[in-house]
């Protein structure tokens, strides 16, 4: 019986675009679904999946858990765990356009929701920690039950198919957003699962990914220390919660944090001025398993901006570029130009170095 | 400036040595050497090895071919000179050519002693033993029936005896003194030594002189008589000092020199073996008429000729010298118990050793048989090594670097010297 | 003779037709096994005494000699081994305990030799370290899993102290006295080269080495020997030995025989009294004893030294490892039963303890499991024999490994496996003058470099075509191993898929 | 110029120095059959004293080398590089040099003629082999 996502370890190639409005302009899905076409043959239908960050305005302080499910009776089992922990002010099947391209469809739902107060008494968590551990607890123990985003007016849409048909499907032109992630999938060695698509997503963290990377079991096994558990076993996945401890849990900034996962060589730390030689020194130090080796390019997508980062070899192509308010990144230039002709300042930024785009202060 | 000119009186050793000397100190001035022998300079110890075979006439120079010409040296062969105009400094050659000098090296050497023997001038076939040019009229007379007579039983006279043994009839060597190789052997050694040459054929007639010659016949004062075909005259050397006597410098039994090897006359020097060397083996002023200290001195010479700075104050006699595969090394003074002089000896299956020490120094030595590593013994002589600071006990036994304790090895052996 | 006659292990063989009689092989051999006869102007050995170092077959100029393995056996038996029988023998005859030297020679199973390693195909590039920077440096010590900020918002970037090392290797403890000077000059001076570090032992730190103590870990064993204020602040790091892969539970004896000059004052114990490290710290017998020997190494250090504590491996590893995290040490060392001894019960070095690889990789995962593992650094040593083992214990979540026997062998030794003897003839297990000079440190250290720059370029090799280019990315990766031939009970414990998974 | 140092320290008198030159200088390629039943005549040698003291000894290749001053053949000199070479078919073995050698570095050959430590320049191990032998890196060859 061939293995199904999370049984086994699945490397993948892919291609990654992203496109955010520095004056919190919000754009429809339409863009970004176009960016994809011409990456085309950089997915092999086996995973395709967009983030937007912006578009549940009406339930903007609620956590939006969008949620596979295999059947009706995983999904009662899901929502009566669900109905214990949280207060949920609206629960729907998400829309889709029925499509031959994309088959075998899950249950997929959404629902707007609060923790319980009495629960974050009870468990002595704040929102984010009392959320983070409930997807966990969903993903490792409700068996059929997928909760593939969970931040706050933000959503992860993803299916398995070619990224330009999952647009379509998901209806992402009706959606608007002041920033989009996306990403197509190339999975070597899996027939594909929904849940395994990107983007990989906790919280209001979300991540799109390009790359295998090589440190993956050390990433993992030091990140499983601190309640992550890697359902998946997916670069991705891995990323995506190293992403939300350093960011979230020990509050470190983006670029500190890039410089955990793509720390600088020591000996270009060697040639830094000294206190920022001391920072780098004790990053790379305290957490050193979370060092990230081997190709990646990713895209960062958090409440308010993005951040792309290359590993610090470039073994993986990307570029950024501008126009008007927006900046675009793409795996390729001609995902940026399928956005947007005329880009301009168009460049490869250098491995190791993020590049962070972030919306104006109170415009999103 | 002008560049110096330099003149050498002789073409020996020590005017190589001199050559050399002036070359380091000095690599352009043009020197001038004045030879009596019409030949580049050779190895004059070798002439009878030349005759023995051991060595051939092309290898007998002492220096390569080209060795005047690298060194800018013009040798005027066949020339003798007969003055030295020191005040005006210049010497003048028998030819009445006069060549003009800044610096002078009289290395003027040796020329045989020959005592007024009674009939001398009736001997059809008598030979001097010193030079090349001996040699080669020796070579002339020797024949397989040739009867010798060699007088004098010194060092020329005996290595004569080596070179043409194989060559002749038989030998006969008188000396005047009751044994052999009398200036560098004891009374045992030398007894040693004479009957290793005994036993290859050879007669000796000690403590005996010739009386009178008749012909080819040798009357001897014992009465006996020696019937020859060839006689050697290999009586002993005197130092050719004439030229600086003349010109006034200071003269004993050889020309007197500084340490410098600087005469009485102004920028004038002296070298090899015309000249007194300061014995440090026993303290004497001496004629020392060997190689290495021939070399040595006109090395200093020259390089104080040319305004260099060289001392040599080490000359100490010594000798190798072997006869028929029996090897003998003599070396510096060998002082009595009478004298204060204290013996260590050490005899083994045909080899004596014998080392003299006085005042803690050793001062001389006298090797038959076993002369490994004697230039350790050596150098304690030359260098007035105290033998408090050695083990004294065990390098009498072994010549080695072991008893000079840890200091000199790491020194030597992990430095350059 | 007769009933006590045990026929030599060895037979030395001579080629007479090739000897010269240069009697290198009669000066060379501390055992007194070749003679040369000058009546028969032959060079005679006597093999009883040989113990098959291959000193004289390594200097024969002409290849005259070679040492093979006798031939006259007892009748086979699968059951009774000769070793067993003789052993038997010499037991009957002396009424003593059996001595050996070196690690557990017998034939357990090598899981190293039973684990692959991964490279890139396709889906990712190798790297080539010959083209891109391949890192190796690691830093021992505790590290703590929270960042903390100041009230400005910055970061607070204190650690504790930390052992900065080049490469994942450290020259494992031998002590000077087991070894001799020339060998601890070769590893001081190699691991100051190399920019790792070397291990005093429990013999104390010779005045002459205190100029090496940045590469220098100094070590607080049962006995105490050498310990003093100045020696602790000397090092690099303080290890409190608590046990030894070769002899878990079993203290150490240097006789007094070798307790003599140097030895005796760098041990600071009487010329000639009998060394002995009790088997336990006599103020080490729970935990939590352990911990205050921990706090009192880092008060006498201010706290300016990790403290390392090594153990041996033994049955209940992880648990033990649990309790040394959580007693203040900054690392574990953890010393498998095949590692080297100077002298050891021979029953105890062949039976007791358990297999490194099996040990690391329970700890590791028993650190992880807990969620302390960021909280220490882990050493392991106990037989590492190549790269490969290193990488494979990297991978397997060691920070860095211990060397020792590799140490020695670069340095000449040939694993005759008789250092109690004291008869050492090339230089390492030795005090007799004439036997240490031969270890030339100019050699050693050179030969240890060498023997280091080759594993750090094999490691590097072996990195880029995983495709990592830093070993911190290494450590733990279990994914980049796979067993072969291992059953399923092995596999859970390494934490590793068989190969084809 | 690069000379051969000897460091007592590490010199073990094991003799290999002294074979290796012998074998050097044999114009044999295979050692035993060059030194199998020969009294060997190296030009380097060790000496031993009580105390484990042992050290090799060869021509220290001087800068003012007496023995050349003194030999009456004038069979030996210094090369370019600085070697103390000696010309065989010059030598005639009188033994000046054993006698001035203040190192006892000079000996007699099987011929009658002295020998000396060239630095292999002349055989074909090229460098020295006493160097090259040595198991202790007792002897080095370089410039100090």
């Amino acid at each position: 019986m061939r293995q199904l996502e999370g049984q086994i370890r699945i490397p993948s190639g892919c291609a990654i675009s992203a496109v955010i409005s520095r004056d919190g302009r919000r754009m429809t899905g339409e863009k970004i679904i176009e960016s994809l076409k011409p990456m085309h043959d950089r997915s092999n239908g086996l995973g395709g999946g967009f983030a937007g960050y912006g578009i549940y305005p009406r339930y903007k302080d609620y956590y939006a858990l969008h949620i596979f499910y295999n059947d009706d009776l995983c999904r009662t089992e899901c929502e009566s765990y669900l109905r214990s922990n949280f207060v949920i002010v609206q629960a729907e099947i998400i829309p889709v356009r029925k499509m031959p391209a994309i088959t075998n469809e899950p249950l997929i739902y959404r629902y707007f929701a609060q923790p319980l107060p009495s629960m974050l008494m009870t468990w002595q968590l704040d929102e984010d920690d009392f959320v983070a551990r409930a997807v966990m607890e969903i993903n490792t123990h409700l068996e059929g039950s997928y909760v593939f985003s969970s931040g706050k007016n933000m959503g992860v849409f993803k299916a398995v198919g070619f990224p330009e048909d999952v647009g379509v499907y998901y209806k992402l032109d009706e959606y608007e957003a002041y920033s989009w992630t996306a990403h197509g999938r190339y999975p070597t060695n899996t027939p594909g699962w929904w849940g395994g698509a990107h983007p990989f997503s906790l919280l209001n963290y979300s991540i799109v990914h390009n790359g295998e990377i090589s440190s993956y079991d050390a990433n993992r096994r030091f990140i499983e220390m601190f309640g992550y558990k890697c359902t998946l076993q997916t670069d991705t996945e891995v990323i995506a919660y190293i992403t939300d401890f350093l960011l979230r849990r020990q509050k470190l900034t983006l670029e500190e944090t890039a410089s955990t996962i793509a720390a600088p060589f020591w000996s270009t730390i060697e040639r830094r001025p000294p206190e920022e030689r001391e920072k780098l020194t004790y990053l790379r130090t305290i957490y050193s398993n979370l060092l990230i080796t081997g190709p990646f390019s990713i895209i960062v997508g958090f409440e308010g901006g993005l951040m792309a980062l290359n590993d610090r070899l470039k073994l993986r192509s990307m570029v950024v570029a501008e126009k008007d308010d927006k900046v675009l990144i793409a795996s390729e230039e001609a995902a940026i130009r399928a956005m947007e002709p005329d880009a301009a300042h168009v460049y490869a930024p250098a491995g190791g170095e993020p590049v962070i785009v972030k919306v104006k202060d109170g415009a999103y | 400036m002008d560049m110096k000119q330099y003149c050498i009186i002789g073409n020996g050793v020590a005017a190589a040595g001199c050559i050399e000397g002036i070359r380091n100190a000095d690599s352009d001035a043009h020197i001038t050497v004045i030879s009596r022998e019409a030949h580049p300079v050779y190895c004059r110890p070798l002439i009878s090895y030349y005759l023995e075979g051991k060595t051939k006439l092309e290898n007998i120079g002492y220096r390569s071919h080209d060795f005047y010409e690298k060194n800018n040296c013009t040798v005027l062969y066949g020339q003798e000179a007969a003055r030295i105009d020191a005040a005006n400094k210049r010497v003048r050659l028998k030819t009445g050519e006069e060549i003009a000098y800044d610096a002078l090296c009289v290395a003027s050497g040796s020329i045989p002693f020959v005592p007024p023997f009674q009939g001398l001038d009736s001997v059809p076939r008598k030979y001097s033993f010193m030079t090349l040019d001996d040699t080669l009229a020796l070579e002339e007379a020797l024949g397989k029936d040739a009867r010798v007579l060699i007088v004098g039983a010194g060092l020329i006279g005996l290595k004569c005896v080596e070179g043409i043994l194989h060559r002749v009839k038989e030998i006969t060597v008188c000396d005047l003194a009751p044994r052999i190789l009398s200036s560098i052997l004891d009374d045992e050694c030398a007894s040693i030594m004479q009957r290793h040459l005994e036993s290859k054929g050879i007669r000796f007639l000690l403590g005996d002189s010739v009386a009178q010659f008749e012909g080819a016949k040798a009357q001897m004062q014992s009465g006996e008589t020696v019937d020859f075909d060839i006689l050697v005259l290999a009586v002993g050397v005197r130092a050719e000092t004439g030229l600086v006597k003349e010109a006034g410098g200071n003269v004993g039994r050889g020309i007197l020199t500084d340490t410098k090897m600087h005469t009485s006359l102004d920028q004038v020097y002296a070298a090899g073996d015309c000249t007194e060397s300061h014995d440090i083996s026993c303290g004497q002023s001496r004629i020392l008429a060997i190689l290495p200290n021939a070399y040595l001195q006109g090395h200093c010479a020259g390089v104080n000729m040319a305004g260099g700075s060289e001392v040599f104050d080490q000359a100490i006699p010594m000798n190798s010298i072997g006869f028929f595969g029996l090897h003998i090394m003599t070396a510096g003074s060998y002082f009595t118990p009478e004298e204060g002089g204290e013996l260590y000896e050490e005899r083994g299956d045909g080899t004596i050793k014998r080392l003299f020490s006085k005042d803690g120094y050793l001062t001389g030595f006298i090797l038959v048989g076993c002369t490994e590593r004697a230039g350790i013994y050596t150098s304690l002589i030359r260098n007035k090594t105290p033998l408090a600071e050695i083990d004294y006990e065990m390098i009498k036994q072994n010549p080695s670097l072991l008893p000079f304790g840890k200091k000199y090895r790491v020194e030597k052996l992990g430095g350059v010297v | 003779m007769g009933i006590n006659y045990i026929y030599p292990e060895f037979e030395v063989v001579r080629n007479d037709a090739r000897c010269i009689r240069c009697r290198v092989c009669e000066r060379q051999c501390s055992n007194q096994v070749h003679q040369y006869d000058k009546d028969l102007d032959l060079v005679i050995s006597d093999e009883s005494k040989c113990v098959n170092c291959k000193r004289c077959v390594s200097l024969c100029p002409t290849r005259a000699l070679k040492v093979v393995k006798s031939d006259c056996l007892l009748r086979e038996n699968a059951n009774w081994s000769n070793d067993n029988i003789n052993e038997v023998y010499k037991q009957a005859g002396s009424g003593g305990v059996l001595l050996s030297s070196m690690g557990n020679p017998k034939p357990f199973p090598v899981y190293w030799d039973k684990i692959l390693i991964n490279a890139s195909q396709v889906t990712n590039p190798s790297i080539d370290p010959l083209r891109e920077p391949m890192e190796t440096k690691v830093f021992l010590g505790k590290k703590g899993s929270d960042i903390k900020h100041d009230e400005n918002g910055n970061l607070i970037t204190k650690l504790p102290p930390q052992l900065e090392l080049s490469m994942p290797i450290m020259f494992s403890a031998m002590s000077y006295g087991s070894i001799s000077y020339n060998a601890h000059e070769s590893l001081a001076r190699a691991a100051t080269a190399l920019g790792i570090c070397y291990n005093t032992g429990e013999g104390g730190l010779h005045e002459d080495f205190y100029c090496y103590g940045p590469n220098t870990v100094v070590q607080v064993a049962s006995g105490r020997f050498g310990v003093f204020k100045d020696y602790l602040e000397a090092g690099a790091a303080v290890e409190i030995k608590i046990g030894q892969g070769a002899k878990p539970g079993i203290g150490g004896h240097l006789p007094g025989t070798k307790i003599v000059g140097d030895i005796s004052r760098t041990r600071m114990i009487p010329e000639g009294s009998d060394a002995i490290s009790p088997a336990p710290h006599h103020d080490i017998y729970s935990i939590e004893d352990l911990r205050q020997l921990v706090f009192s190494l880092k008060e006498a250090t201010e706290y300016k030294k990790p403290v390392i504590v090594k153990v041996a491996a033994v049955h209940n590893i992880a648990a033990i490892a649990s309790g040394i995290a959580r007693s203040g040490a900054d690392i574990i060392a953890i010393d498998g039963y095949r590692g080297g001894t100077g002298a050891a019960p021979t029953r105890i070095r062949d039976n007791v303890g358990i297999p490194i690889e099996l040990a690391l990789a329970s700890v590791d995962k028993r650190l992880r499991d807990e969620g302390i593992r960021n909280d220490v650094s882990l050493v392991v040593g106990g037989s590492i024999r190549s790269s490969s083992d290193v990488v494979k214990a990297i991978a397997l979540g060691a920070d860095a490994c211990y060397i020792a026997t590799a140490a020695l062998l670069a340095l000449g030794c040939h694993l005759c496996r008789t250092c109690h003897t004291g008869l050492c003839n090339w230089g390492i297990a030795t005090q007799k003058p004439e036997l240490v000079k031969r270890l030339n440190p100019d050699i050693g250290s050179e030969r240890l470099i060498n023997l280091m720059n080759a594993w750090r370029h094999e490691i590097k090799e072996l990195m880029g075509g995983m495709g990592i280019n830093s070993i911190e990315a290494l450590r733990g990766n279990r994914l980049m191993l796979r067993g072969v031939g291992l059953n399923e009970k092995e596999l859970e414990i390494l934490g590793i898929s068989h190969a084809g998974e | 110029m690069k000379r051969v140092f000897v460091n007592e320290k590490w010199c073990l008198g094991c003799h290999l120095c002294e074979y290796n030159c012998a074998f050097a200088n044999s114009g044999e390629t295979n050692m035993a059959k060059a030194l199998k039943n020969v009294k060997i005549r190296p030009r380097i040698r060790v000496e031993e004293g009580g105390d484990a003291i042992t050290f090799a000894v060869s021509c220290r290749h001087c800068s003012d080398p007496i023995c050349i001053k003194s030999c009456i053949s004038g069979a030996l000199s210094r090369d370019e590089t600085g070697t103390v070479c000696i010309d065989h078919d010059k030598c005639v073995g009188c033994r000046t040099c054993i006698l001035v050698c203040p190192y006892g570095a000079i000996s007699e050959d099987e011929n009658g003629v002295i020998q000396k430590c060239e630095l292999c320049v002349k055989n074909a191990a090229g460098s020295p082999a006493c160097v090259a032998g040595c198991p202790n890196r007792a002897i080095i060859f370089e410039e100090r």
